[in-house]
């Protein structure tokens, strides 16, 4: 390790997990350095969202290890790894449904016990005013977006060291993405928090990222600097769309077979 | 060859309920018979031959209780049927049972169908509950100038049949019958029942529920301020926990039934030495179910020695009908004959009297 | 006064059930579990304050007995919860019903087989106590009984509504996973629950066991009546719980009192059924559409 | 593993994927068929109980396994099956026409009391049946008339075709009977799931919005489902009152509902073997341990039956280690045997490890 | 003639004016998009549509029939079918189950003679074959045929759920954010497919989506609401140069 690399918030080595018989990963590694974003992207059932639940304790890897601040954590349930300052946005929402949307964000703040999770709360409000006003609506009422804002904002409240985000832009509108990315550059640089980011819209995920890793069909095909993966060949084709576009819609479908696998 | 019967075992089977809500009968009735069955095992059997007593759970339920009777009957080849308890139940057994010859001694429901059927299978121990209720009833009603009479039953055979001679009796003393109120066994209030009933001027309620209502219902009626209301329970009410309920809750109730209280008897010898035996076999002083158990077996047993080696269901029922004498236990006396294959005939009134059942009167039937 | 009188019955016997209901719901508001043993859970609250109070027993002071029976009660539902029911954590709803209809016969065999299978009743001071109020007459039992439920549903409605654990409980039962990711632990928390159910079952019994008479097999019916009650209130309300439960106690002893007998007893299922049909989520329900 | 080659629709339609599928259970039928000349009385009796068992499993089946609504009350049902049986043969209607009517009299009643049920869903629902189960009691003693009230009926003697077919004097017919229902009944359910019918079931269980979404009418599709469901629980009804030949308000109480609750969930729900597998295990279980305590006591000396009620306990148990350790009941172990035993000797023993589960709340449907 | 037509349609929740006062017309054979900030109300239209929930105000009218208060399991049968935004599939069943399903309002068998398995049941089987092997080659979901839904990645899910819903053979079928979730190869895949029922199913779409890149390549007119409010229509192109569309919506960088 070079010298200016930062020390590592995380570490996987060769996990894999299962679903019952089906192999989800096998066997991945991934750094995650102190106050950096890093991002992972691949295509649908990649296992991108199998490799963030093991890491925060949702899913126990059958092999390998996850260390976390330099503490062996894999097999740990998840409100450990929250308590160790991890928190995790989980893909589609996840909101409590029956709880008003205050309830749901002050629940994001369940492992603090200090003053100022009000102005937490203050916070995501001013992030996403809508929910200011939703703020006694039962959460399960809300548009698929006004979750996807609250199920940030509640993970925001925890104030967490590492924070997991995956899929964070789903089903929210342009503005609201850009704000969101916005937002996750903010803390990044202000309060030093350390993202792990999952994302389909690559192009933006690439371009907030320090760092990032290609994902297929449960094993890493690629790791780069992020500034590097967006000048790929391969990343422009398959993840930024290079190709395709409005003018060959009239064209036959063909798929160039990926150099990788 | 008998059936159940070789050279050294006689099988005795039984369909009881051992984890429903009638478990508190069949649980120590079960108890008495094997503590009985040990002595005479151990004292060598019968001729020679060993007691065997299969007992099934059935939980209360019907189902089971024929899926039992089939294997005592088909697979373990019993005897006789003892104590077997629950009327559908039995209803149900009876059709695997008497096709096979198997006869049904002392079941431990007073339900009158228990009688009804092929004279040589069927057997019971004491007078019906019909019997006591109605002999109670009418020494309460004669002795104490009772004009209003009223009655409180689940709605089962043996509800139905308490509160039959209830009817009966208030019609033949000339009374009045006024109100009746019907209950589920898992009841435990009876504030609304009993309004009614003391509405209705009741001054003696038969009461023909399981034990833990009983106690409610006495308890309930103290607690509603209606001191002057007499309740008379049968045999199946007549059991030492509804004496011994704290408080003097239970003072004065009275019941009508087929035998005596062990509590007021301990001065008799047989009685002391069997309730001594019972409490360091079970470390409890011994119920109703333990009597009841306990005296059929003592009959059964009899019985059996008196048919002899050679054992037949004739000569079983030859024995049966030979039958006569005192059960120092539950105090009566057991006496069958040919066609009179019910066992014993009085009727003991008694009364709780400072936390024990006192005998207040003994009614020959017949 | 003879309706008034029946009132007071009713509300009595009503808030006993409305105890056991309680207890449902407790555990229902945290896990969305229905725990098929509570009535078990309350016959043998009643037996352990038997075994602690009465004289021939451990002869403690009523209210000691009542908090010694408390918390063992609360302790063994806890240990119940820890390690078995917590073997099926994920799974469906339908395979803790099965469990806890299980776990009932278990308990109905050990309460028979350590207490026996008569009837018993408990010593308390305050047994066949009258106070007479002009032409009414109210028993002590039933005015103790109605203050101590009261305060318990207070208490607990206040807890779940207004505490950081209370609402991560109601949290849990909505999402377990997002739950655990909000560093709740989930787990834990079903078995504190579980022994709160435990502690309010105990108390329930206890107060059951003043009235009358308890055996092994109170429970099962005891406890559907009380999921009735908490059917009518709404699974998951608290103050429902109790709602319901007065409502089956009153109507029990209106429909005794003025029905012909025969039709009586089936009244309080009536009763619900009627409010399920009118309201299916019950008076306070609290489950609603998908939103799509 | 085999593998199909399918070359038309009809292949996807067939009650059996192939020949030897279908060869297998022609077997099984054989055997069942030849079975009182292979058995004793005795157990010929516990098999025609759970033949009827089967019945009522596959009653419950379609409702709680394939609609995915719970019921805790279908003894109730089961009595009606019974007493109308019993009724209609006492109006002098012949057995044959009287099992059939008692099913579309039970399925009819069922269907009506749905309607305002099926509101509910979950734990609404199972209570609200469990509420009907306890209902029954009463209603049966109050309508005695048709029920007898508290004494019960006694099953007039059946007669089919001119033969007298009688639980205790002719034993193999009634068996032969129960198994012929029994065949009928499983092959109208095979049927029912292989049809548009059948997979609108499955839609409501997974997903009533979609359901809807796709025109399916939910209301009307659980109605149907109860309705067909309570039919053939009251055919076991009617069989089970000739099986004990006499019947009263306390031949159904609600430990039956229980038990056939128990039953499906333990045979494993969402598969028609799971409705066969809970039935022999409800049905022998009793029975089983009765006899292996039969031979402690024999044997060994160890006598059990000095705790009552262990027995139910040691179900019980049994019943909690099941859901503990095989969640989807027999079925779902008779797959995992099959598969490795398909697979052999390629198979893992981790093939089978469950990860970690979440639920989330179902009080939004 | 237009084959949907909405007028002021309107539903509040509470005071959540969700929807408030929308019209617009759906010609035959276009697709049709609406686009808007979160919240807007496009879900709630669409659940209007298929009559998921009960309009406050205003009126549906599908192919000349007011449909303002059809119940919502016969909507499939007039001809319009839907997708949702978070996936509704049924997930104990296979793709192929799934997509039977999805043929429920052709089937002319009663349940009686699915019990009895009677010609007209097997010949219903044999043609919702026909027609869903037809959607699984459409939509090349012959791999996941037999596969679970439970377990079945995103993507694939989505594509599943237009299948279910092609399936029963629409005339108008409503896409609720059909490429939230997708990769950028796979929202081109999701362009072609909406241009084939276009063109080769002659299906009319009416679509909600946030991805810009999609909305553009296949709509043919864009509405843009907020807050339950019309804000423009026109072409995708007109729609995202609207100033007002750009501040609510589309953010400046779009
Ligand atoms: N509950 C499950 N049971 C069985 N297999 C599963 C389950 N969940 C996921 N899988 C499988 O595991 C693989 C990885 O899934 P995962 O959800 O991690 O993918 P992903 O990269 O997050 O995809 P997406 O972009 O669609 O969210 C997929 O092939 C999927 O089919
Ligand atoms: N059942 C309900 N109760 C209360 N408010 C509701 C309900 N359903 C929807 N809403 C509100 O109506 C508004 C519109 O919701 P809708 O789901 O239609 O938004 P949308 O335009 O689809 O947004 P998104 O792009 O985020 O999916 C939202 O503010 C939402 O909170
Ligand atoms: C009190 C009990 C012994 C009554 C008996 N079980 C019966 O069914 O009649
Ligand atoms: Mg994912
Ligand atoms: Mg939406």
């Amino acid at each position: 390790m070079t010298a200016q690399t930062p020390p590592n918030v995380m570490e996987v080595r060769n996990v894999e997990t299962f679903y019952g018989p089906i192999m989800a990963l096998r066997g991945v590694s991934i750094d995650v350095p102190q106050g950096k974003i890093v991002t992972i992207l691949g295509a649908n059932g990649a296992g991108k969202t199998t490799l963030m639940k093991t890491v925060s304790g949702a899913l126990d890897p059958e092999k390998g290890t996850v260390t976390f601040l330099g503490e062996r954590v894999e097999g740990s349930e998840p409100d450990q790894m929250v308590r160790r300052g991890l928190a995790h946005v989980p893909e589609g929402r996840e909101v409590f449904p029956f709880l008003s949307v205050e309830e749901n964000l002050k629940l994001g703040a369940y492992t603090r016990r200090d003053r100022e999770i009000g102005d937490d709360i203050e916070m995501c409000y001013q992030y996403f005013p809508i929910l200011k006003e939703r703020r006694a609506q039962q959460a399960g009422t809300l548009s698929g977006g006004q979750q996807q804002m609250l199920a940030i904002g509640r993970g925001l409240m925890a104030r967490p060291k590492l924070m997991l985000l995956d899929e964070p832009s789903l089903g929210l509108s342009p503005l609201l993405v850009q704000e969101i990315f916005g937002i996750i550059r903010r803390l990044n640089e202000e309060q030093g928090v350390t993202m792990l980011l999952v994302e389909q819209n690559a192009q933006i995920a690439l371009n907030t990222a320090d760092y990032g890793y290609v994902l297929e069909i449960g094993r890493i095909v690629m790791a780069n600097d992020a500034d590097k993966l967006l000048a790929s060949q391969d990343i422009q084709e398959f993840y930024l769309g290079g190709g395709h576009g409005a003018n060959q819609r009239d064209q036959k479908r063909w798929k160039r077979k990926k150099t990788w696998r | 060859q008998t059936r159940g019967v070789t050279d050294d075992e006689i099988i005795i089977g039984a369909y009881q309920d051992l984890s429903g809500g009638f478990a508190a009968f069949s649980v120590p009735a079960v108890e008495a018979v094997n503590q009985l069955f040990e002595e005479v095992n151990a004292a060598g059997g019968i001729h020679g031959r060993q007691l065997r007593y299969i007992v099934e759970d059935h939980g209360y339920q019907v189902p089971r209780a024929a899926q039992a009777a089939n294997k005592l009957v088909n697979r373990d080849n019993v005897f006789a049927m003892l104590l077997s308890l629950g009327t559908p139940h039995n209803l149900a057994a009876f059709r695997v049972m008497d096709p096979n010859g198997v006869p049904s001694v002392f079941p431990l429901t007073a339900a009158r169908q228990m009688i009804e059927g092929p004279e040589e299978l069927r057997y019971t121990a004491t007078a019906s509950y019909y019997d006591g209720v109605r002999a109670a009833a009418g020494f309460l009603i004669e002795g104490q100038g009772i004009e209003t009479v009223c009655s409180m039953y689940i709605p089962s055979d043996f509800g139905e049949e308490i509160h039959e001679a209830t009817v009966d009796e208030a019609e033949a003393r000339g009374v009045n019958y006024a109100a009746e109120t019907t209950h589920r066994p898992d009841e435990s209030d009876f504030t609304g029942a009993l309004a009614r009933l003391r509405e209705a001027g009741c001054e003696l309620i038969t009461v023909a529920l399981t034990i833990r209502p009983t106690i409610t219902v006495v308890a309930t009626a103290k607690q509603m301020g209606w001191d002057d209301a007499r309740f008379l329970v049968s045999s199946a009410g007549f059991h030492t926990a509804i004496a011994k309920v704290p408080g003097g809750i239970t003072e004065g109730l009275y019941a009508g039934a087929g035998w005596q209280d062990l509590e007021a008897r301990m001065e008799t010898p047989e009685v002391a030495e069997w309730v001594a035996t019972m409490m360091d076999r079970t470390g409890e002083f011994p119920g109703t179910g333990a009597l009841l158990g306990q005296s059929a077996a003592h009959a059964l047993v009899n019985a059996l020695e008196i048919a002899g080696p050679d054992l037949t269901l004739e000569s079983f029922t030859a024995a049966m009908e030979t039958l006569d004498y005192d059960d120092p236990i539950a105090g009566n006396h057991m006496q069958m004959g040919p066609g009179d294959h019910e066992g014993a005939t009085e009727i003991f009134i008694s009364q709780i009297q400072d936390g024990g059942w006192v005998l207040v009167d003994t009614v020959e039937t017949d | 006064m003879d309706a008034l009188q029946l009132l007071i019955g009713g509300v009595a016997n009503g808030c006993i059930y409305g105890l056991v209901a309680l207890g449902f719901v407790l555990i229902y508001k945290a896990s969305e579990a229905v725990n098929f043993a509570q009535g078990d859970m309350l016959m043998l609250g009643a037996f352990l304050g038997i075994a602690f109070i009465n004289g021939d027993r451990a002869d403690l002071p009523f209210l000691l007995g009542l908090i010694a029976a408390s918390l063992c009660l609360g302790a063994l539902a806890y240990a119940l919860d820890r390690f078995v029911l917590r073997a099926i954590f994920g799974q469906p709803q339908f395979a803790m019903v099965i469990l806890t209809i299980a776990l009932g016969f278990i308990l109905r065999f050990a309460a028979g087989t350590f207490w026996g299978y008569d009837p018993v009743s408990l010593e308390t001071p305050f047994a066949g106590e009258i106070l007479r109020l002009g032409s009414l007459t109210l028993a002590v039992a039933d005015l103790i009984i109605i203050l101590a439920t009261g305060a318990l549903t207070f208490t607990l409605w206040l807890f779940f509504g207004r505490t950081r654990l209370g609402v991560a409980m109601q949290a849990s039962s909505q999402n377990q996973m997002a739950a655990y990711y909000m560093g709740i632990p989930v787990k834990r928390v079903n078995s504190i629950v579980w022994g709160l159910s435990g502690v309010v079952s105990a108390i329930a019994g206890v107060l059951f066991a003043a009235k009358g008479a308890v055996e092994p097999s109170v429970g099962l019916l005891f406890g559907i009546k009380a999921f009735a009650a908490a059917v009518i209130g709404g699974f998951g309300s608290l103050p429902g719980a109790l709602l319901g439960g007065l409502l089956i106690g009153v109507i029990e002893q209106v429909a005794a009192r003025y029905a012909p007998s025969g039709y009586s007893q089936i009244a309080p299922y009536a009763l619900m059924l009627l409010v399920l049909i009118l309201r299916p989520g019950g008076l306070f329900a609290q489950i609603a559409q998908k939103k799509v | 593993m085999r593998i199909h080659f399918k070359r038309s629709y009809d292949e996807d339609i067939r009650l059996f994927e192939d020949w030897r599928r279908m060869a297998k259970y022609a077997v099984l039928l054989a055997v069942m068929i030849a079975l009182p000349a292979l058995v004793s009385a005795y157990f010929l009796g516990e098999v025609t109980l759970v033949l009827i068992y089967c019945i009522a499993g596959m009653g419950l089946m379609i409702l709680a396994g394939h609609t995915g609504q719970i019921s805790l009350g279908h003894a109730a049902f089961m009595a009606i099956g019974a007493f109308s049986n019993l009724w209609f043969m006492e109006q002098g209607m012949s057995f044959l026409l009287a099992l059939p009517l008692s099913a579309v009299f039970t399925g009819l009643v069922g269907a009506i009391i749905a309607l305002p049920i099926l509101r509910l869903s979950g734990i609404y629902l199972a209570i609200a049946t469990l509420a009907l189960s306890i209902i029954i009691e009463d209603i049966a003693i109050i309508a005695e008339p048709f029920t007898g009230g508290v004494g019960g009926v006694f099953a007039p003697p059946v007669d089919v075709l001119g033969t007298s077919v009688d639980r205790y004097g002719s034993p193999n017919l009634f068996y032969w009977m129960c198994l012929s229902v029994v065949v009928i009944v499983l092959l109208g359910y095979a049927n029912l799931l292989r049809s548009a019918t059948g997979r609108s079931f499955l839609a409501v269980r997974d997903s009533e919005v979609s359901a809807r979404a796709l025109g399916v009418n939910v209301t009307r599709t659980k109605a149907l489902a109860f309705g067909l469901s309570c039919a053939v629980t009251g055919i076991a009804g009617a069989l089970y009152a000739h099986f004990v030949q006499v019947v009263n308000y306390e031949s159904f109480l609600v430990l039956l509902s229980i038990n056939l609750v128990l039953l499906v969930v333990i045979g494993g729900l969402g598969s028609i073997h799971g409705a066969f597998f809970g039935a022999v295990v409800v049905g022998l279980m009793p029975q089983f341990i009765a006899i292996a305590r039969d031979f402690l006591q024999g044997s060994v000396g160890i006598d059990i039956s000095a705790y009552p009620g262990l027995d139910t306990t040691v179900f019980a148990v049994i019943i909690i280690a099941m859901v503990i350790y095989e969640p989807l009941g027999i079925y779902g172990f008779y797959m995992k045997i099959k598969t490795q035993w398909q697979l052999f000797p390629l198979a893992r023993r981790d093939m089978f490890r469950r990860s970690k589960s979440y639920l989330k709340t179902e009080r939004m449907r | 003639m237009s084959l949907l037509s909405v007028e002021n349609l309107a539903i509040h929740f509470g005071g959540v004016k969700a929807v408030d006062g929308i019209s617009f017309d759906v010609q035959a054979g276009e697709v049709f998009t609406i686009v808007g900030p979160n919240g807007a109300g496009k879900s709630t239209i669409f659940n209007l549509i298929s009559r998921f929930y009960q309009p406050t105000h205003g009126k549906i009218v599908f192919d000349g029939q007011d449909i303002t208060r059809t119940p919502a399991h016969n909507i499939a049968e007039l001809g319009i079918a839907r997708t949702f935004q978070n996936i509704e599939l049924f997930d104990h069943s296979t793709v192929l189950q799934n997509l039977l399903v999805g043929g429920h309002t052709k089937r002319r068998a009663s349940w009686i003679e699915d019990v009895l398995h009677l010609p007209r049941s097997r010949a219903n089987e044999r043609e919702a074959r026909h027609a869903v092997e037809e959607i699984i080659d459409f939509l090349d979901l012959a791999a996941y045929r037999d596969k679970m839904i439970a377990g079945l990645p995103y993507g694939v899910r989505k594509v599943v759920e237009i299948a279910r819903a092609l399936a029963s053979d629409p005339r108008l079928i409503l896409l609720d954010e059909p490429a939230s979730g997708l990769s950028v190869e796979e929202t081109a895949d999701m362009a072609f497919w909406i241009e084939d029922m276009k063109k080769d199913l002659g299906l009319t779409v009416l679509m909600v989506e946030h991805d810009m890149s999609l909305v553009s390549a296949v709509s043919d007119r864009v509405l843009a609401v907020v807050e339950g409010k019309p804000l423009a229509l026109g072409t995708s192109a007109e729609v995202q140069s609207d100033p007002r569309v750009i501040e609510a919506y589309l953010g400046t960088a779009a």
